[in-house]
């Protein structure tokens, strides 16, 4: 049944997401920005919202509320209207927990997914990005080679949210097959022999408060019992399938942000004698975010929602993140500039978001899951 | 809940539509060609066809809702042809107009005609509350005089709800819709447009001329001239409401029949999309086909989120515009995106894609150009008056 | 020098064609397209210009003023400015007669030019076009093989102008190399055997008064001698070039000419009880207009001058044909919006040249040249 | 005659201009993390550099015009970076003014002085005509009150030429130009802005506090109110003219240069652009690949159409908005685009792209937004006054 409306279980979450989002991350970001740091102490309250641990079984002493893609849209969305990068540093360890919930073997999680059912912050993370300007999913240059029982993997590493304090990665490497259906992901603990993880964060456009590390693999080898659901391995197209709808919900909360900050402004804001809003230049260009946020959140909606139902959801994700990366680094142009002048001063937040819009748009995107 | 999947009876039902849309399409380049005759209401290979909204039934709770159903089931209609369709129901705009706005009676009287909707005039475009038509009363009569252009089926309806004003001092206050029936003196089919496109459907341009009505002719009944003038206009209004999303619809299904007709002739030659490989595994036209298929969903989802909205009885002004002005520029765009990536064989005449082309081009325009819609969605989010937005 | 300014004589021959384009291509232009019909009147009147004899050294009978892209370029523009179809059967000769001066031996110049030296409207034209959706002109369908001293071509083309009354047909083939660089092109007279040119012209969107016919070619002998260039070919990426530049030519024309119409429309049309041009929405769409004309032509004036000065002009083409055809739609369908309904039916030229602009800027393009 | 190549001499001017750019990369990034500092306005390897001005001599003519040239010139410095440069000469935005309005006295007291410009207020963006800082005759002094915002090269410039009002009721016509020096009593340079990008570069706001300046510094020297309303704004407004396409040319280096970066990068991975073959020869990347460079060179070849121009003494002011606003709409798409070929690889700050992309934002908002330019131009081409299209 083809139906819009959350359920008031997920408006209830929409809600409190909102809300922390409005008192723990829209003045936190700046400063975090402007000294590319991340605090603990967000990391620990963000926690406390049970986003990560809600979806692990109670056998593994989770929430057991069970994992919903469309609620993770919505919290998505919202922790993005608060601030992108701190909503990537929050999400983080589900990159490593979701993929281990929806592939791994029952003993991969019996081992794995208790590390995050405590009270305090746990990092993992997810390594897939590779430093080469045409990077493409589908071909990967990190390999997994079989070495007797188990495997050796080899390549360079980029873009690791958290890696320096993740107890483990999951590394997505290139398997025996070509392309998407090759994909393989292996659980390899921080201090693995062979892998080197980068001292200093990367520094980057945007996301300046999240760190996010090099990682380079020579020849590092893993049991057999390291690569996720184990002899069936991944559904490499529904992993992306989760990481394209999860990125172009972040894109949809900033781009919604972006729009809610500039509405009132063009309001308030008089040039000529009169509210720019008054101009059809500048209303045009708020109609335009108007229609774009409802567009964008429709698709990335239907995307979510054939996850939810086990479906193939690699059309639907692949349509929404190609809109939202569109229509999110628009909507953030135009929102700069409704400000004009003051839009380029590290003043009011669109120059920042501005930086995290092109950020979070050119990865085909690993940004939360 | 948040859900896009049909139930196995929506699944049928939209299938049985295409079914019916492919028929139409043999005699769409015929009716194309002959924009002097119009095409019979039924086709022959229609007769064994059931009416898909009567195929809809009654929707129980895994179906989807009328409103979304009946979007769905137009958009499948022009997807197979907008000009030709097996049946057109009572498919006039006027009739959304009586249902919206007219007394029971009136819905009794007239409910089962096909009401065209006469509005525009030579004078004002989208400017609705420019109307020139007037009517006077004189006794038990209505008398209607003015010139009438752009009226969608105004050739075959049996009539049509016209727009006058019955006090212009009062602008918008004073616009009522009346009903007159064909047979009515002094109303006169001046001619059929000829268009760009949509050639077999008609839009016919009226004259009235004294033409008198009984005073109960009055869509809605009431006579009275509200003072802050937005009520009798926003009855008027009110009827868009409904219409904005299903003429997106309409041009939708229209532009998903493009897409689908490159998806395959390129596929016939080579050129898929793989959904899973990121962008630098892609040729540009298959990066083209992405896009265009994610803005002719995007849109989609915006005309079905409009219409399921009033299935919830919620408000949904704002969303009807968005759901316009969406489909009315992806119809635009898409279509010539479509025809651009043939290159030179989707110009031909052999195909339906090229008169897809030209039919599509209407969406943005009548019920409301985009201009209009966005100038409505900006009042509405900034709570501008039209005063303050104009 | 990096200089704008047309000389005097181009100035003259600019004007002269416009008064033309006004003349003789405005009004009969919405005639042509409903019946679909090409008067011999226009052709010949068109001739009369000596757009085409006048490129032609007197040596051959022509007018001797010699090859100017250039001036080619602003003559295209006055032309499509008049009419798009009308003046793509005008320069139809121009397909065959400026290969020739261009690629043509002393033999062949001295054979074919003189046909075209006359007063009257004589027509010649180029075969290109294939059948295929995916039509790519580094990848050619109809071959050339070497049969004897000469060659055998087959193959299928498409939207071949007048090729019914065409006295020869430049026929352009895949010869022994790949690519552009294998580009061949042959002279073929109408009535060689083995090729079959249709009865009827394509029906098309756009273009309706230009009688375009499908020709097949099966195993068409040609004498080595009717090799476009003779043992040294043909530069194929300059062929490209000219054709390319003279096509956004022509899409500028058109562009110019909807811009031209729409500006005083909005200035008389009211809504809203003002005209609409005083609304931002409209005068923005305007000054769009103006302001991609402005950069288009640029564009086509900067790749026909270094077509003048025999400079590699590949890249110049391609960007201008690439600009001109997106701004081109983009801005007949925006004339269209400006005239509403209006633009809709069949009444102002608008509807006309939105198909023309379609049909036109689809083609990567041999419209004229 | 219509020509777009170059003399032997242009070609010369602009290599050296380019080899000089490529030094200022080396401190490119050292000045954007340190926002506080100013980069030297001559760094230890420019020594031995001609200033390039210098270099363009007198022009013959097979040369290209000094407007034309140094259209290039300026592309070509900020193509290396923007807020690092060999010499910035006297590149106040001041200094056009001084040169269009200013008396010869003045020309040559101030004429080697690096002048800023101060237009902007807290309260007015692009809004001129609401300058808010007044200027009071004295005696033979003008007293100074008011602040400035956005002031470029505000800091280290030597004077500024600041808008005042000398009389608020006659609007446009009540303001003038004034040229105040760094030292004078009254004038304070409150503070550097922060910013997206051209962190470098110094953009200032300024504080005038009852600061006098002898009334000769009233540049142009006419005190008069032209009854009209126009003259003393036109005058004003006349300097635009030449500093438009110069800031659309500051843009469009810096976006020429994200373009190079991105060509060559991805020419490394294997992907390069065939300019012979078509569309269907191409993939996503290269097909983005020639739409920047074709929106680059035409925003390019609009900015040397308008200085052209005026070199042939013709009007230029509608050109110069048409350059000002393609470059704006370029600077800021041309670098998105670029970015996103490169994927997350093009967002490290060990390449200088990202910073790019920062800095080639602010070409679309100072010296005029694109919606001020686009309404200069829809007034010209309509020719409407600001009251009729407004």
């Amino acid at each position: 049944m083809i139906s819009f409306g959350p359920t008031e279980e997920q408006e209830l979450i929409q809600q409190t997401v909102h809300d922390f989002a409005q008192s723990e991350m829209r003045e936190r970001a700046r400063p975090c920005d402007e000294k590319r740091e991340l605090p603990d102490e967000f990391l620990q309250k963000s926690w406390e919202l049970g986003l990560v641990a809600g979806a692990i079984p109670e056998a593994y002493g989770g929430g057991g509320i069970g994992r919903s893609p469309v609620t993770n849209a919505l919290v998505l969305e919202e922790l993005a209207w608060g601030d992108v990068p701190l909503a990537a540093a929050a999400m983080t360890p589900a990159l490593f927990v979701q993929p281990l919930l929806d592939f791994g073997t029952d003993e991969q999680k019996k081992t794995f997914l208790p590390l995050f059912a405590g009270s305090r912050f746990h990092a993992a993370s997810l390594a897939i990005l590779e430093p080469t300007f045409s990077f493409e999913v589908s071909n990967l240059r990190t390999l997994a080679e079989k070495k007797g029982s188990g495997f050796s993997l080899s390549g360079k590493k980029r873009l690791v949210p958290l890696a320096s304090t993740a107890s483990h990665l999951l590394v997505v490497a290139r398997g025996a097959r070509d392309g998407v259906a090759g994909l393989e992901a292996f659980i390899v603990p921080r201090d693995a022999k062979g892998m080197k993880i980068a001292a200093e964060p990367e520094k980057t456009l945007g996301f300046q408060c999240l760190p996010r590390f090099r990682v380079e693999l020579d020849r590092v080898e893993v049991s057999a019992d390291a690569r996720l659901g184990g002899d069936r391995g991944i559904d490499g197209a529904r992993l992306l399938a989760m990481l394209r709808t999860a990125s172009a919900a972040l894109g949809l909360g900033l781009a919604r942000g972006v729009y809610e900050l500039a509405l009132p402004y063009a309001k308030e804001r008089v040039a000529f004698s009169q509210p720019i809003a008054q101009k059809q230049a500048i209303a045009f260009m708020l109609a335009e975010m108007q229609i774009e946020v409802s567009s964008m959140r429709h698709l990335v909606w239907k995307a979510a929602s054939l996850l939810e139902h086990g479906a193939d959801a690699s059309r639907a994700a692949t349509l929404a993140l190609t809109y939202a990366n569109r229509e999110v680094m628009k909507l953030a142009d135009n929102g700069l500039q409704i400000f004009g002048g003051h839009g380029y001063i590290r003043e009011y937040p669109v120059e920042m978001w501005y930086r995290n819009a092109r950020a979070l748009t050119v990865t085909e995107s690993v940004s939360a899951l | 809940m948040i859900d896009y999947t049909l139930s196995e009876r929506d699944e049928q039902v939209l299938a049985a539509v295409r079914e019916e849309a492919l028929i139409c399409r043999k005699y769409a380049r015929y009716y194309d060609e002959h924009e002097e005759e119009f095409a019979p209401a039924e086709l022959p290979e229609a007769k064994d066809f059931k009416n898909p909204f009567a195929l809809l039934g009654k929707r129980d709770e895994l179906d989807s809702s009328m409103g979304v159903m009946s979007m769905l089931v137009t958009a499948g209609q022009t997807w197979g042809d907008y000009t030709v369709r097996m049946r057109r129901g009572t498919g006039g705009l006027g009739n959304a107009a009586l249902r919206a706005s007219g007394t029971p009676e009136q819905q009794n009287r007239w409910g089962a005609k096909t009401l065209a909707m006469a509005i525009t005039e030579p004078g004002c475009g989208s400017d609705s509350k420019a109307v020139q038509t007037t009517a006077v009363l004189d006794g038990e009569e209505w008398v209607l005089n003015g010139e009438k252009i752009f009226v969608t089926t105004g050739c075959r309806a049996e009539g049509v709800v016209v727009w006058a004003t019955i006090d212009k001092a009062a602008g918008r206050a004073g616009i009522k819709s009346f009903i007159v029936m064909k047979e009515t003196p002094g109303f006169e089919v001046t001619h059929k447009e000829k268009k760009l496109g949509i050639r077999a459907d008609d839009t016919a341009a009226y004259v009235f001329r004294d033409c008198r009505i009984p005073r109960d002719h009055l869509l809605g009944g009431d006579e009275s001239i509200p003072k802050e003038g937005a009520g009798g206009f926003k009855g008027v209004m009110k009827t868009f409401n409904m219409t904005r999303p299903a003429v997106a619809a309409i041009g939708l299904g229209i532009a998903q029949a493009a897409l689908d007709f490159t998806r395959d002739s390129l596929a016939a030659e080579g050129i898929e999309v793989d959904w899973s490989a990121g962008p630098h595994a892609r040729s540009a036209a298959q990066q083209a086909l992405i896009e265009i298929e994610a803005d002719i969903e995007a849109a989609m989802l915006d005309v079905l989120h409009a219409t399921w909205l009033s299935g919830e009885s919620k408000p949904n002004n704002l969303e009807a515009s968005i759901s316009k002005a969406k489909g009315g520029e992806i119809a635009r765009t898409a279509t010539q995106r479509c025809l651009e990536l043939l290159g030179s064989l989707g110009i031909s005449q052999d195909f339906l894609i090229e008169k897809w082309f030209r039919d599509c081009r209407i969406t943005d325009i009548y019920e409301g150009t985009g201009q209009i819609q966005r100038l409505i969605i900006a009042r509405d989010i900034l709570g501008y008056s039209a005063a303050e937005l104009s």
